[in-house]
C-alpha cells in the first residue's frame, strides 16, 4: 500500500466525476487494490483546504464542494431555492433532533397539529423518513433525518447538528422537565403567590385537559 | 392589544410570544403572569368577535384552572402533579419550543447545498457501488401504495359475487346422481359432500329443492314431506308410480 | 489588474460548479473587475496540467475534464442504475403491504394485469420471492418481500412500513380510504399465512427463478 502521484490524481479524477458523494469502498472498487484510499483522500483533503474547491466529508462519504467562503460568487448564478414554511422548517428540527421521533411527539413540542403536507414535503424532498415503530400503544411510526439532510447541510454525522450537545445537557430533548426546573418555579410560584393578592374565581374550573401528552 | 390570531402557530406560540414580552430568560418568567397575559390575549380576541380555535380555547381553560392552582398554597399528599409542577412543564415546553425554534434557524442557516455550496456542475456519473441496480427510494415506494390506496378509494365500490351453488349446478347434479336412488332418501344426501360454509350449504339447499320441484313437475322424481318443516324424501320415478302422492 | 490566491479561488469555483463550458466574458462578468480573468485561467491551466483534473479549452470555452490518460476509470462504470418503472414500483409496494398474496391477488388489487415482466424483474432484483401457496384451488403461490428488500429501503422489518392511517397523516393520501384497510388486510394476511398456506417445498422452489444475490 502506498500512495504516488498517479494515485492521487486517479482519486482526484473519480471525485471530479461523481454525481454524489463516495464512499471509501466505492472508491477502492475502482482503483488498483495497491492504492492506499484513506491516505490519498487525506492528502487531497489537505491539497484542497485553501482552494475554491474543498474535499469535505458528509454522510460518512467523500465530495468536493465549493469553499463557503465563495458563496457570494455562486449564489447570483442559482434559481432560488423553495423557502420552507415555518411548520416544515421546525419540524424537521424537531426531527433532526428528537429522532426518532413520532408524528404525535412533534406536535407535542410544536403545541399545534401538523397539518397535512408538512411530513408529506419533508418525505418528498428526501430530508426525513419513517424509522421504524415506538414500541407503546397503536405502535406510531417514528421519522428521523436520512443521508441526503446530512449531505445538504453539510454534515458528517447527525451528531454534528449544532448545540446538539448544549441542548442534550440541559435537558430540551427529554420529554419531561429537569427536576432543577420544578424547583425554581415552585420559588417563583411562592413569591407570586405572595404578591398576588386576586382573588381567585375556581367555580367554573372542573376538569382540564392537560396540554402533555 | 392588538390581537392577531392568524399569525400564531398555535397556543404555545402564543405563549411564547407573550413570555419574551417579560423580558426576562424564559426560566424566570411568572407563568401566574403569563396565565393573566394569555387569558386578557383570549378575552380580547373574543370581544373583537374573532373566531377562536378550539384548542386556543383549551389553553386558556388549562391556564385559568393551572392560575388558581398556583395561587392556592400546595396541598400535600394530592394526586396528580403539584400546580409548580404543571407550571414548571409549561415552561419546560416553551423553552424546548424556543431551542427547537433557534435550532431550526442555525440549521437553514448553514452552507446549504445548491444555495451556498456547489457540487460540480457536470459531473461524468461516477456514483456510489450499490448492491442494486434499481433505484428506488422510500419516498417513492409509499407514494407508490398511498397513489394507488387514493385511486382505489375514488373507484366505484363494487360488491363480489358470492359464491353459491346455482340452481344450474342442483339440476346438474340431480340429473347426474338419478339413477343411483333406488328408493327414498333425505334431499340433503344428494347435496355435493365437498360443500363447506353454512351460505353455500343453504344455497345448496334451496337450489336442491327448488331443482327437485322442477324435477318432479316434470315427472322425473318423487317428492314427499311428512310434516311442516320435516325432512324431505326424493326418489326416482318409477313406472308403476301413480301421478298425485306427491306431498 | 493583477492574479492574486484568492483571484485563482474564485474563478477555480466558477468553472467546477458551472453546469456548461464558460467563455472568458462570462467569467469576468462574476468576478470583481481588478481580476485578470486570461492570466488566472493560464495559471489553472498550468497547476491542473498534471493533475486527475484540467482545465481544458474547448469551443473558445473553459471547462474541467477528466485527465485522459484517466478516462478508463470512469467507463469501469457499466452499471448504469435505472429507474423502476411505475408498475413494478406500485406492484412492489402492494406485495409489501399484502404479504403473503398471490399473483391474481395482485392483479385484483391493481385492478389491471400484471405484465409478464413486471414480477420477474422484482424477483430478479430480488426484493421479492415466493413465500407458500395458497390452499385454494389451483394452490396459486404467494408472493411476499426479502431481506434485500428490507436493506435496500433500510427498515428493520416489514411491520415498520408506515400503515395507511400513517400514510394519510403524513399527507401522502389526500383523500379518505375507507378506515384502515391495511390493517384489515395485515390481519387477513397473518389469519391467511397461519391457515391457509403452506410452505413452498424445496422441489417447487427449483421452478422459481432464484432471487440474484
Amino acid at each position: 500500500m502506498s500512495v504516488d502521484q498517479q494515485h492521487l490524481r486517479m482519486v482526484e479524477a473519480l471525485l471530479f466525476a461523481a454525481a454524489e458523494p463516495l464512499d471509501n469502498a466505492s472508491i477502492q472498487a475502482r482503483l488498483p487494490n495497491d492504492v492506499d484510499v484513506p491516505a490519498a483522500l487525506k492528502m487531497l483533503e489537505d491539497a484542497y483546504r485553501e482552494r475554491g474547491v474543498n474535499l469535505v466529508h458528509v454522510a460518512g462519504k467523500w465530495t468536493l464542494r465549493t469553499a463557503p467562503d465563495l458563496k457570494f460568487l455562486l449564489q447570483k448564478e442559482t434559481q432560488v431555492t423553495r423557502r420552507l414554511s415555518r411548520a416544515a422548517t421546525e419540524t424537521l428540527a424537531i426531527i433532526a433532533y428528537h429522532q426518532p421521533v413520532t408524528r404525535a411527539e412533534v406536535e407535542e413540542i410544536r403545541g399545534v397539529g401538523l397539518s397535512r403536507g408538512t411530513l408529506d414535503l419533508l418525505l418528498e424532498i428526501g430530508w426525513i423518513r419513517p424509522k421504524g415503530r415506538r414500541r407503546t400503544p397503536g405502535r406510531p411510526v417514528t421519522y428521523g433525518t436520512t443521508e441526503e439532510f446530512l449531505e445538504h447541510f453539510g454534515f458528517d454525522a447527525i451528531e454534528e447538528l449544532p448545540g446538539l450537545d448544549e441542548l442534550k445537557a440541559s435537558g430540551m430533548l427529554q420529554p419531561r422537565p429537569p427536576a432543577s426546573l420544578v424547583e425554581e418555579v415552585r420559588s417563583q410560584a411562592a413569591t407570586d403567590r405572595d404578591e398576588d393578592e386576586e382573588p381567585v374565581g375556581d367555580a367554573e374550573i372542573a376538569e382540564f385537559p392537560r396540554p402533555v401528552e | 392589544m392588538v390581537v392577531d390570531i392568524d399569525g400564531y402557530e398555535g397556543p404555545l406560540d402564543v405563549l411564547l410570544v407573550l413570555a419574551r414580552s417579560q423580558k426576562v430568560d424564559l426560566t424566570q418568567i411568572s407563568i401566574l403572569q403569563l396565565a393573566e397575559q394569555y387569558l386578557a390575549f383570549i378575552a380580547e380576541a373574543r370581544r373583537l368577535s374573532l373566531e377562536v380555535a378550539a384548542d386556543y380555547l383549551v389553553m386558556a381553560a388549562w391556564l385559568a384552572y393551572l392560575k388558581s392552582r398556583l395561587l392556592l398554597p400546595e396541598v400535600e399528599d394530592e394526586n396528580g402533579p403539584s400546580g409548580p409542577e404543571l407550571a414548571a412543564h409549561l415552561t419546560f415546553q416553551l423553552q424546548r419550543l424556543e431551542a427547537m425554534r433557534e435550532a431550526a434557524a442555525q440549521l437553514m442557516a448553514l452552507n446549504r447545498l445548491g444555495r451556498d455550496v456547489f457540487e460540480r456542475g457536470q459531473p461524468e456519473g461516477i456514483r456510489v457501488v450499490r448492491n442494486s441496480v434499481y433505484e428506488v427510494s422510500v419516498f417513492e415506494l409509499l407514494r407508490a401504495y398511498a397513489d394507488h390506496r387514493v385511486r382505489a378509494a375514488n373507484e366505484p365500490y363494487s360488491i363480489a359475487a358470492r359464491e353459491l351453488f346455482s340452481m344450474e349446478q342442483a339440476h346438474e347434479r340431480l340429473r347426474r346422481v338419478l339413477g343411483d336412488i333406488p328408493g327414498w332418501e333425505r334431499l340433503e344426501t344428494f347435496l355435493p359432500p365437498e360443500i363447506k360454509g353454512t351460505m353455500v350449504y343453504r344455497s345448496a339447499v334451496s337450489a336442491m329443492l327448488g331443482a327437485s320441484l322442477e324435477m318432479a313437475k316434470s315427472g322425473q322424481v318423487k317428492l314427499r314431506q311428512t310434516q311442516t318443516f320435516g325432512p324431505i324424501y326424493m326418489r326416482r320415478r318409477q313406472q308403476d308410480d301413480g301421478a298425485s302422492e306427491d306431498g
